[in-house]
């Protein structure tokens, strides 16, 4: 990769407090984001992902401590900075994010103009006409009808999708250079959810935004990510490029949600399905968190965590069965007529 | 890679490993709901000391008018001769003079201005006045609970109705409703009992109806439902067992309000009448004496603030055990 | 073909919220389900099938309209010869799995419950010996029926869920969005799991997503549903290669695909519905399974 | 808007008018003699009952008392057992407890938002923990403790401030009793603003706020406070009624002629005053009612949820 890195994390670790006692929920986490790409971090609820994200963008809550690891944005250690300096230099201008929950996440005793123009009259010489301008112009932009009405209203008075503009309206009005979406569409309809991404797509081409989409459905990341990061329990368990994650997936727990959903073409009579639930991160697992719930596990997935091995330049994946000494195994029938499928529709 | 450099030593490393069930899941998440709950309290210092004093209290209460040397209605005193008698009660042809003692060996608490020990009236007092709040409340929560659950679980109609009735009922002050007792009703514990009954269940029909609006649409009722179970059935075994939490932690904190609205009738002089004691009618008593005889206030009014301190102690670490998400992820 | 299981007719369900104010949830929609088979029915939230499921299982009463089932009339007032026929062959899963068990009651006792309000044991032995064979079937171990719902995880509650509707034996179960609260990975398991009880008991699904991959997947015929109007339906076949309505064409362009290449050049049909009134559009036969409103 | 508050002002109303009903009613149909029999011989009772239209149907009483009500005056408008006149020694009480009403609950709410908002601020620190300690005391024990504290050491022991109420030098003799009244009004509105400030920070939209870039003191001024102190508003109306209550005790502590105190003596003497019963009983619900519809308005305007409902600008 000869692309310039814009943000890096490594070995990234967290814990939380909780009642029931610490939760260890980011186990070392490392990756890079390439500038203007698209960096999708995939996995179940309580992987870690949004975690990883919120510790990203200095959002953490306060019972979280980051107990190492590094988080470089062009250089610069953002974990060393003080909240002032984080929020003052890179909150907003270089880093925004969009949240989850479109009916949370704006102020409910807020316009919409003025949640719209604040970050800008915080970062920007700007003045209020103006920044109330760009405003209606930005609304516009994320394809919001009558922008000039938009501003005066208030949160309840709009829908689910309108507010998800919005607040992607407000990550982008002071043109950072990264965007976080923390699973902007689940709370979405299908038909809107495309249109969202849609318009973060086009935004990004215009802006030249480094996009990190956080989430847990495979049809998103296959449309929009350039590269995927699969988490499994507070780790990264396998990192590629989208291609060879769809098309060449190493880890058995990616192989399982690859066909937990059903491509339209999904005629088997059974879906290939990962048994066993995730494991809870308060009784922190010995050796491979995956190996309760792995057909494939080996005795050393018990004792010993796998370390990340290199497939290629770019894709790596965290699992024994890449051990030059494991025993080959034969891949699953459903996995292997769906990746001939997929590798047939794509023409490779 | 070789092996050496991955620190692998044993030789069965890369078996598979065999002989699982994958298909039956024994993966569980968390522990039980009440022993959570417990935990968490225990956990809470505040609360856990709050028990404590309450406790300690109630055992006194219960115990000390037993066996102390003293009924609460015996009068002490010193005769013409100087030595010390004692009359079952307040009679005519008592003669001696009332001692106004200080604690001592046989007083702890010294004695009222009758000569009457204080530490036995104090804890009589006690008693009078938890007996009164623990039996209101417990009415106050029988009513509260099913008029709320009944109100919200029919809605419509009857919820309309029965809900501007409690508007306009919460809308009268207690005072107002406390006078109005008075006229119909001979000052005493019956009163007071009364005027609890009136104004308190409306918190706990409130706090019921708001949990069972959200109960009712939670899908095991719907479930429920769908099983062909009855109107009954739901409102008791599905959805009242999960009001309890929320419920136990309202009575909690209406115990020391009906402690302290006890305490308050009998100070104005509306409550408990002589030679009755309440921990309201010994302040009221040792108010009168205050500026002659500081020191008989101050055992009936430290057991009132140490009550209210912990039952509202114990509420407090309750409504957090039961609802621990302020302090959680 | 044999008599369906299931007839709905030209169902109403509106709600009065107030004086001048009524949601018309579900307007007129018509559809049969057939012994053994699974239908879907599909749409945004809002689209009323929720509600359609709902007043199946009479959690509502219908406004209007005929409800078949079982050669029953179940809609209108029903006696109690109805009721209990209905109560016992007609089940629900439900889409929450945290919501969906009393936090209060043991996962055996959640089963049970079926079991226990139409008395279909004689003795406390027989009962248990039910409910540990149905926690082995959805793949739990009888040990599990003295636990409570919070030491499950979703899946597992989820699994607990059908098994509370599965006891009852039931010819026809609603799944109303039973799987999009769940886990990717765990999704897979639960429809493997209603599959495979099907293929055993024969029982139809009502199968409630807005998730069409799935419902593809799962159903035999589908429905697909707009603002409370059944807009299109056929078989899933002729749904998804022969799409006729413009709304069913934009469900389709929108569900994402798993295959980058594909994906990425994919752009959703995009449909105008602020225009539409469903109200004056007909309903046209297109074949026999095949039925369309325009 | 307009309509928002038409109803609610038509509910108050209706709500005080059936108050009133209730409590009339109540009062005259309760058993026993509203009269002091002892002194009086039973022609003369009759007489006075004529004499106050005792003898009519109580509907027509109701009416007649109403519309004497509309005027300005409370039924006959004199005590049953003095035959003095009720008004202007109710206006009189009424002017004393007000006064220090207003003085504890003007004390109490700003002493308590600055509490409440130290501790969140400090969560978990010593600021917290001290605060928490003082609102729990100040919950748990009853201001009449303190009262009687408060009188006994800066009164007698040091007779700093005056023991006893005095009218004629308002503000310096009702510190003792507005600052002991106020103690839990403080310690409520203490602990539930530091709740609802701890809920706000954790809310999605003020994290959204500091995905933005905003930080310290304006966070706190934009999102937090404004959203915190909606909800406060709503604990103070139960706290005004709470004081009436200790407003009884206060001002037999403190020797004040207040409501509370006529109140007291209306119903703990030997007989019951019904006239004074039913005017202050009238007076009480009043008071409650329009404070309740005060801030119930106020609570429309401030919050935009309310203000704008979706019809109107749909």
């Amino acid at each position: 990769m000869n692309e310039k890195i814009i943000l890096s994390v490594e070995n990234l670790d967290i814990t939380f407090r909780t009642n029931a006692g610490l939760v260890h929920a980011i186990r070392g986490v490392d990756f890079e984001l390439p500038a203007g790409k698209t960096l999708a971090l995939v996995g179940e609820s309580g992987s870690g992902k949004s975690v990883t994200m919120k510790a990203v963008a200095g959002l953490l809550d306060d019972n979280a401590t980051v107990n190492s690891g590094k988080i470089f944005y062009n250089g610069l250690d953002l974990l060393t900075l003080s909240k002032r300096d984080l929020r003052k230099k890179i909150n907003g201008q270089q880093i925004a994010m969009v949240f989850q929950d479109p009916m949370t996440s704006l102020d409910p005793t807020m316009t919409i103009g003025a949640q719209i123009t604040e970050g800008m009259l915080l970062h920007q010489k700007i003045s209020a006409t103006d920044a109330k301008d760009k405003a209606v112009e930005l609304l516009k932009l994320v394809g919001l009808n009558e922008p000039e009405k938009r501003v005066k209203n208030y949160p309840h008075q709009l829908s689910g999708g309108q507010r998800q503009r919005v607040v992607i309206a407000i990550a982008l009005s002071c043109e950072p250079k990264i965007l976080i979406c923390d699973e902007p569409t689940t709370a979405l309809d299908v038909t809107i959810q495309a249109r969202i991404l849609d318009l973060i797509q086009d935004l990004q081409k215009k802006m030249g935004l480094s996009v990190i989409y956080i989430t847990h459905d495979l049809g998103v990341v296959a449309k929009v990510a350039d590269f995927v990061n699969v988490m499994y329990a507070g780790k990264i368990i396998e990192a590629g490029t989208v291609d060879e994650i769809f098309y060449d997936p190493r880890h058995p727990y990616t192989w399982g949600l690859l066909l937990a959903m059903p491509d339209l073409d999904t005629t088997e009579d059974r879906l290939y399905s990962i048994p066993g639930s995730p494991p809870n991160l308060l009784h922190e697992p010995i050796g491979d968190a995956f190996a309760a719930r792995n057909r494939f596990a080996m005795k050393i997935d018990e004792r010993e965590q796998p370390p990340m091995f290199k497939i290629s330049e770019t894709h790596s994946a965290a699992t024994w069965l890449l051990h030059p000494d494991a025993p080959k195994i034969e891949l699953p029938r459903e996995l292997r007529l769906r990746l001939e499928r997929a590798r047939k529709a794509a023409n490779l | 890679m070789r092996n050496e450099e991955l620190g692998i030593r044993n030789a069965d490393d890369f078996e598979f490993i065999a002989g699982r069930d994958l298909n039956v899941d024994l993966n569980f998440a968390s522990q039980g709901y009440w022993k959570g709950v417990a935990v968490h309290f225990c956990r809470n210092k505040l609360a856990v000391a709050g028990v404590i004093i309450v406790a300690v209290i109630m055992l006194f209460a219960i115990l000390a008018p037993i066996v102390s040397t003293y009924g609460y209605q015996e009068i002490v005193a010193v005769n013409v001769d100087g030595k010390q008698i004692v009359a079952k009660s307040l009679e005519p042809q008592f003669a001696g003079e009332a001692q106004n003692l200080f604690a001592d060996k046989t007083f702890l608490f010294g004695t009222d201005d009758m000569g009457r020990d204080l530490w036995t009236r104090t804890w009589f007092g006690a008693r009078v006045s938890l007996l009164i709040a623990f039996v209101a409340i417990f009415i106050d929560m029988i009513i509260g609970m099913s008029y709320g659950l009944i109100s919200g679980y029919f809605g419509g109609h009857v919820d309309n109705i029965m809900q501007r009735f409690i508007e306009i009922a919460g809308s009268i002050p207690t005072l107002v409703i406390i006078s109005i007792l008075a006229i119909f009703m001979d000052k005493g514990i019956g009163l007071v009992i009364a005027a609890l009954l009136v104004t308190e269940w409306i918190g706990m029909s409130k706090i019921s109806r708001a949990e069972c609006l959200k109960l009712k649409e939670r899908e095991y009722v719907l479930a429920s439902r769908t099983l062909g179970a009855g109107s009954f059935h739901i409102i008791f075994k599905q959805i009242l067992p999960n009001t309890i939490g929320p419920i136990i932690t309202q009575v909690m904190f209406s115990i020391p309000v009906a402690i302290f609205t006890e305490a308050f009738l009998s100070f104005v002089g509306v409550g408990i009448v002589l030679p009755q004691c309440s921990i309201g009618s010994l302040i009221e008593a040792g108010f009168n004496n205050i500026t002659v005889l500081p020191y008989q206030i101050l055992p009936p009014i430290c057991v009132l603030a140490l009550l209210m301190l912990g039952f509202n102690l114990i509420g407090d670490g309750f409504r957090e055990a039961l609802a621990p998400k302020i302090e959680n992820m | 073909m044999n008599n369906p299981l299931l007839k709905v007719d030209n169902l109403h369900q509106h709600f009065k919220i107030s004086r001048n104010f009524t949601v018309k949830a579900v307007n007129g929609v018509s559809f049969e389900i057939f012994p053994g088979e699974t239908y879907g029915l599909v749409g945004e939230s809002g689209s009323g099938k929720t509600t359609i499921g709902r007043s199946i299982i009479r959690l509502y009463d219908p406004t209007s309209g005929e409800i078949i089932f079982n050669r029953s009339k179940i809609s209108g007032t029903l006696n109690n010869k109805t009721r209990r026929m209905l109560r016992k062959n007609m089940q629900m899963i439900f889409q929450d799995p945290m919501s969906s068990l009393n936090p209060r009651k043991k996962i055996g006792d959640i089963i049970g419950e079926g079991l226990d309000i139409h008395e279909i044991y004689s003795d406390v032995t027989e009962r248990n010996a039910i409910i540990a064979e149905m926690l082995q079937k959805v793949g739990l171990s009888p040990a599990h029926a003295e636990r409570y719902p919070h030491q499950f995880s979703g899946g597992q509650r989820q699994r607990a869920g059908i098994a509370r509707a599965l006891v009852m034996k039931p010819k026809l179960i609603i799944a109303d969005e039973c799987i999009s609260a769940l886990d990717v990975s765990i999704q897979a398991q639960v429809v493997n799991l209603m599959k495979d009880i099907q293929a055993e008991t024969q029982c139809a699904y009502l199968f409630i997503a807005h998730d069409l991959s799935m419902v593809k997947y799962i159903s035999d015929r589908i429905g697909v549903l707009h603002l409370g109007y059944l807009v299109e339906t056929g078989t899933t076949e002729e749904i998804f290669s022969d799409p006729i309505h413009p709304y069913t064409k934009s469900l389709l362009s929108a569900v994402p695909c798993p295959n980058p290449r594909v994906e990425k050049f994919r752009r959703p049909v995009v449909y105008d519905s602020s225009n539409v009134n469903y109200s004056a559009a007909t309903v046209q036969k297109i074949s026999d399974t095949h039925f369309v409103l325009l | 808007m307009t309509k928002y508050v038409a109803k609610r002002i038509f509910m108050s109303v209706l709500t005080l008018f059936v108050i009133i009903f209730v409590l009339f009613v109540l009062i005259r149909i309760m058993p026993g003699n509203p009269f002091p029999v002892e002194r009086m011989s039973a022609e003369m009772i009759l007489q006075k009952r004529a004499e106050l239209g005792l003898d009519k149907p109580i509907l027509i009483q109701f009416v007649d008392y109403m519309s004497m009500l509309l005027q300005g005056s409370f039924g006959n408008g004199t005590s049953l057992y003095n035959g003095a006149p009720i008004k202007p020694i109710l206006l009189a009480c009424l002017e004393n407890s007000f006064k220090i009403g207003v003085l504890s609950i003007l004390f109490g709410t700003t002493v308590g938002l600055l509490l409440g908002i130290t501790a969140a601020l400090n969560r978990g620190k010593f600021l917290d923990g001290l605060c928490t300690v003082f609102s729990i005391l100040g919950v748990c024990i009853p201001s009449y403790v303190f009262m009687i504290f408060l009188q006994y050491f800066f009164s007698y022991k040091i007779p700093f401030f005056p023991y006893f109420f005095d009218p004629s030098r308002f503000l310096f003799s009702s510190i003792m009793p507005s600052l002991s009244l106020s103690l839990f009004t403080v310690a409520t509105v203490a602990r539930f603003t530091r709740n609802e400030m701890i809920e706000v920070m954790n809310s999605d939209y003020v994290k959204l706020a500091e995905a933005k870039g905003l930080y310290g003191f304006e966070l706190m001024r934009k999102h937090v406070l404004r959203n915190a102190l909606i909800p406060v508003v709503t604990v103070i109306a139960p706290l005004v009624v709470d004081l009436l209550t200790g407003a009884m005790v206060m001002e037999k502590i403190y020797g004040v002629n207040g409501v509370g105190k006529l109140m007291v003596d209306a119903i703990s003497g030997d007989g019951i005053d019904y006239n004074y019963v039913l005017a202050l009983g009238i007076v009480f619900s009043s008071l409650y009612i329009g404070i309740m519809l005060v801030l119930d308005i106020l609570y429309g305007i401030i919050d935009p949820r309310i203000r704008l409902t979706a019809k109107e600008t749909a």
